[in-house]
């Protein structure tokens, strides 16, 4: 056993912390927020650098990694706010044509959430959405129903009917897939028994490709709790009243630390759910992530004060975007449940 | 990042886990919680056999893996706990290995793993709780003699103990962490009084230990005159390692005990309840992933000054002197609070029977988020030691 | 509209707050803790002060005073930790000969709990318990089944069937009631709209007597929460950790601050439930004092350190016993759904 | 105790509601809220009707009761926000009533109660928040004139407003509280500039005021020069009594909203969201209790410094002086921020919608723990005035 980073884990994360550095800085971010179309010129310059190529296998022209080191980066786009569907494309380089050079941009979406919200509909080329049949169907019930069943729906973008949104996410414009039937299915199949042995639909392992939608989603909550830490540490330091600096008062002392607990017990969840894979250790990364990225921005503003109540200041943005991904790919009340049924079922893994 | 084990970790295993299986069903009953000199047996004599068995050592074995393993896995077959030898395998013993002399090691550590002499700790005293450099008991020192006099509390197994590990003041003038000694004591030398002290849980787990005129020879010293303060911190870092790992397996199975009696009982129906259990799993199966990750980060910095290390041997600080120790325990108090709060919800008013197992958990977890640094102490020390806040204030 | 307390009241809490002080000093309380019997001859000095009697009609012999009333001589009971059953005897004074001199002593009981629990059982000397028949039956639904019907057991002391039970508070022992079938039941009858005009069971309003039981033991949960802040405040400025009193340090600060922000929503919820006497007003004030006493015990022990963590000191006192109280007359479980019920009618009160 | 009303206060809210019912349905519709100009003039026509209806002067009633009334009635009616007639009515108004000479009131109160002149206030600075005592903006005397530059921040309506209440440093030397003054200035004075300030909701409800070189005469300062902290206080202390009474209200309304909605939408089997709500009812209904005793409280210290006290009145220090608006203020805050989390939680997905109106107070909400103080300052302030805590650290 040795949960820590390898040495080539903290190359990549390093490497990604600068390559994200020089190519998404705060200007480019400040820009995003004023447009958020997304760049394809810094799209395509990601996927040169690997970042949906990530897992692919180096005999298909990827990099050959893992989920853990998938986590890393993911982590590192969401410290950085980095807008667009990095988890999707990351998760679908190998299914979908020129996704992996990041020539082309591809949605993921829930069909099982009500209702179903699609990020950057207008920045897609084309939209993957899964679904169980039962709920497309309308019967409403993304719980528990008829988990044996997927049904995979693949569009080009143009072809998806949907009505606006105004996202609460500046960086992360939204739509309402309208009716799934308006989405041409380009592979419909019912699958008894998915849990083992990846049966495929549309050539795509959906309970895998949720599982490791929710996990990633967590690495970029886990990022965005981390640099929201470092934000409020930074204020706290600069900032002077009553002739000292905040961060100098208990107050706002134990803020910070608390805002570093979540974070570090969210750490240890999410990496060691990317090294197990298992289903009810990413749901409970998830919640922990969730709660780490929306509290911390919560105390982040807190620590700022007034100015973090600006418009101008990021805390708002790190607050909006943790409160869409909390939504996505399993919310706290479905991962509770979850968890709380592995109680029973004694499914809580040790060692 | 790596979580599984290594074929020579798994064989550790397996044979722990087997020998475990041979020796538990043999052990006599528990003794009473009120009979003091039948606990200490019991504890020495289950430490005699771990020591037997080749498995004391692993308690200061560098690489705290294997150690984690022993900690899991004795928890986990419902082996005795640490009990009577706790401040001697987790405290005194890690000084004395750090920092004793060698003949200062030759005289005690041996007995500590044998469970043949007993530690307790003489540290907090009724005016130094979380301040705890305030200490105010004195020692003159008369020749070769240390005379002490003052007052310590909250010392477990003061009744039965054989050595008492003493902070002690030796110059009331230097800066208050500049003038501490550490020095041990034998619990029969005249002047020496324990008073039991009942908690709030009704049992008398601790004592007060009254000095008077104590006398102690300076070669019961470890480490140089007034640098006590350091040698004692060497004992509390390493006690943040390791020391919650039974007890986070303990909750964990507590937790699914919780389940199966909601269950049982029709409160599983209470979806409050019921996502609260949930969560919890989340978060101790998290802590459990921490001390895997500080474990783990220990080993790279080195591992604690453990009784392979030469004495006086310094190292890199380890991530818990630098505060992993305290972003565990913060999280870890509170969880274990909650755990039993939600027990509570499951017992509904059978959480008013003190009788019930859990209850009596229930209002020992009470003290975690007081007992070895407040929370308050804590979050302070996260703020300043790892975010790097100013102090003051 | 004059929300505050009146001259007359202000004296009346006054006068308590010294008859209290002087016959129930901290000496007494810590010999209760050791002995918990109960002391008949402290009880008939209450009784002849007119602490059961206060709410007689004078013509009846009693003093004549209302629910506000009430509720300020139970706050101070909660307080000073008194033992014993106060609320019974308050409430059934007029039913049970003796009770308001002080010379007998009453327990009451909800039926509807699971299991029914009797403090002071050795000192009482008679029993009534509250019961809906449904429960009493066996179906054990107390929520919401047969909310029409209600049937109360009125029995000697010594002729109910009960099993010895280790109360987790020492100031109040404890027994559960086995069957109520071996309760005499003196008066039993089914009453179909309870509601409106108090009908009658036994000579028992049976609603108002379990709302009346709420509040009152949610105004000796404020007595409680008041109490432990001033204990936390008194241990903050004269405990000197750092060089300075624990009270100077914000993170101490706080606590107490919040502590008093319990105890005061508390109190609002409170007294305003005893002046309009609403059911769900009872409710919102039984939930909101039972977190003011049991959250502020719990940050008495946390500033107290370890000192509090002694059986010497009273905070544990205060814990335990709001840990008690929250279970009678409606836990929070109870209150919340109830009020929640009542957003949906539409019921909550305003003005 | 009484929460009954009296006949007279029965019958002015009977008065109020008839009144009411009539004007409301003829109100024009409300102007976009960028519309300032919109605003300006919506706002001060419906303070326009409240004055000839003879309702403008309870604002400054010296019995609170029938404030109480006027706000909870015109919430309830849904008749419009004080808006821009806010820092007039609330703050402004009642520091010149107090503090004002003679001429003074007479020139600046009744055309605040008419609705015909707008203020803005200027206190903050971008680095005097919560410490607003260690405020910068500058006041040079020169003859009869002040000559002011700085910088303010937070001020609403300043795009629309006629006067700006103004604390300025006047004693650069003396103790930061010791210096300042309070100035009533014109808004379209030269030198003032005013810059929009968009908050994390998007909108920009708040404005940046520049000053440079500001011409001020002397007869605008209310007050003795150097004693502006005592009288900006005077301001909050009135703030505090009243000012969330109307909130209140429209958060228990939003309640049941959220309740009928999460039960339209299927949500209201979600018993962890169920029993979320019936606590907030509980909360909410205390808080409105609160409110009631503290303006009760109010009363029987000799009200408010208000418009019928004679200038410079001192009179016993009120409940909220004392911190018992910083009690209801951290609970509230705290509340209100709860109540659209829940909001969120009947919402769904549907909570990252920003067009919703429950997603925009939401964001709103967030202000509420850092505005007027934040929660750490309110806290500061119970256990420091209330409970008599030491000051220091």
């Amino acid at each position: 056993m040795h949960f820590q980073l390898t040495d080539d884990q903290r190359a990549l994360r390093n490497g990604i912390r600068e390559m994200l550095a020089g190519w998404f800085g705060r200007d480019r971010l400040r820009a995003a927020v004023d447009d958020p179309v997304l760049d394809r010129a810094l799209w395509r310059e990601l996927g040169a650098a690997g970042l949906f190529a990530l897992r692919l296998p180096e005999a298909a022209g990827g990099v050959g990694l893992g989920l853990p080191e998938a986590v890393l980066t993911l982590e590192e786009t969401g410290r950085v706010l980095l807008p667009g569907p990095v988890v999707a494309c990351q998760l679908l380089a190998g299914v979908v044509a020129g996704v992996a050079d990041g020539d082309r941009i591809v949605g993921l979406c829930d069909g099982a959430a009500e209702p179903v919200l699609w990020e950057h509909p207008e920045d897609c080329d084309e939209l993957i959405l899964l679904d169980s049949p039962d709920s497309l169907e309308g019967s409403g019930g993304a719980q528990g129903r008829t988990r044996e069943a997927y049904r995979v729906c693949r569009s080009p973008a143009g072809q998806v009917a949907r009505t606006p949104w105004t996202s609460v996410d500046p960086l992360t414009p939204l739509a309402a897939v309208i009716t799934t039937t308006a989405v041409t299915a380009s592979a419909t199949a019912t699958v008894t028994d998915p849990s083992r042995g990846a049966p495929l639909v549309a050539g795509l392992d959906v309970p895998r490709l949720r599982r490791e939608a929710a996990l990633l989603t967590a690495a970029q909550q886990l990022g965005s709790a981390a640099r929201t830490v470092e934000m409020a540490v930074a204020h706290a330091r600069e900032r002077t009243q009553f002739g000292a600096p905040i961060g100098s008062f208990q107050a706002v002392k134990h803020l910070c630390a608390q805002m570093l607990v979540r974070t570090e017990i969210a750490r240890s969840a999410v990496y060691a759910a990317a090294v197990t894979g298992d289903s009810l250790d990413i749901a409970g990364a998830k919640l922990l992530a969730d709660e780490a990225a929306v509290r911390n921005a919560r105390d982040c503003l807190q620590v700022h004060g007034g100015m973090g109540f600006t418009w101008e200041a990021d805390v708002h943005l790190h607050l909006k975007r943790a409160w869409l991904r909390a939504e996505r790919w399993g919310a706290a009340r479905e991962a509770e449940e979850r968890l709380a049924a592995g109680l029973i079922a004694g499914e809580a893994g040790t060692g | 990042m790596d979580l599984s084990c290594t074929p020579e970790e798994e064989d550790f295993r397996a044979r722990l886990r087997r020998w475990l299986a041979e020796v538990l069903p043999g052990l006599p009953a528990k003794p009473a919680a009120t009979d003091w000199p039948g606990r200490r047996a019991y504890d020495a004599a289950w430490q005699r056999r771990l020591y037997d068995a080749g498995y004391a050592e692993v308690r200061w074995d560098a690489d705290p893996a294997r150690r984690l393993i022993l900690l899991e896995e004795t928890e986990r077959a419902g082996a005795p706990y640490v009990g009577a030898n706790f401040v001697g395998l987790l405290h005194a013993g890690p000084t004395i290995a750090a920092e004793g002399t060698d003949r200062q090691r030759r005289r005690w550590l041996p007995p500590i793993l044998r469970g043949d002499e007993i530690w307790c700790q003489g540290f907090s005293e009724p005016d130094a709780g979380s301040d705890l450099a305030a200490l105010r008991t004195r020692a003159v020192r008369d020749g070769e003699t240390y005379v002490i006099s003052g007052a310590k509390i909250w010392t477990s197994h003061a009744e039965v103990a054989d050595w008492c590990e003493l902070l002690v003041r030796t110059d009331p003038d230097a800066p208050k962490h500049r003038g501490l000694t550490w020095l041990a004591m034998p619990m029969d030398a005249p002047g020496v009084t324990v008073r039991p002290l009942r908690t709030l849980a009704g049992s008398a787990e601790f004592a007060e230990v009254f000095l008077d005129e104590v006398r102690v020879p300076v070669a019961n010293r470890v480490g140089a005159e007034n640098d006590g303060w350091r040698v004692s911190m060497v004992t509390l870092s390493f006690e943040r390692g390791t020391a919650f790992v039974g007890e986070v397996v303990a909750c964990r199975r507590v937790l699914g005990e919780l389940a199966r009696a909601a269950h049982g009982n029709g409160r599983w129906g209470d979806a409050v309840l019921r996502r609260r259990l949930g969560r919890l799993s989340a978060e101790f199966t998290a802590l459990w992933r921490l001390i895997q990750w500080n474990v783990s980060a220990f080993r790279d910095a080195g591992g604690p000054p453990g009784a392979g290390s030469p004495p006086g041997a310094g190292g890199p600080p380890c991530p818990f002197e630098l505060g992993g120790g305290s972003v565990f325990k913060l999280r870890y108090s509170h969880a274990r609070q909650e755990l039993y709060d939600a027990a509570a919800e499951v017992l509904g008013a059978g959480a008013l029977d003190a009788g019930h197992p859990w209850v009596a958990d229930r209002l020992s977890s009470l003290s975690y988020t007081i007992a070895a640094g407040t929370s308050q102490i804590q979050q302070n020390i996260v703020a300043e030691r790892i975010l790097g806040l100013p102090k003051g204030r």
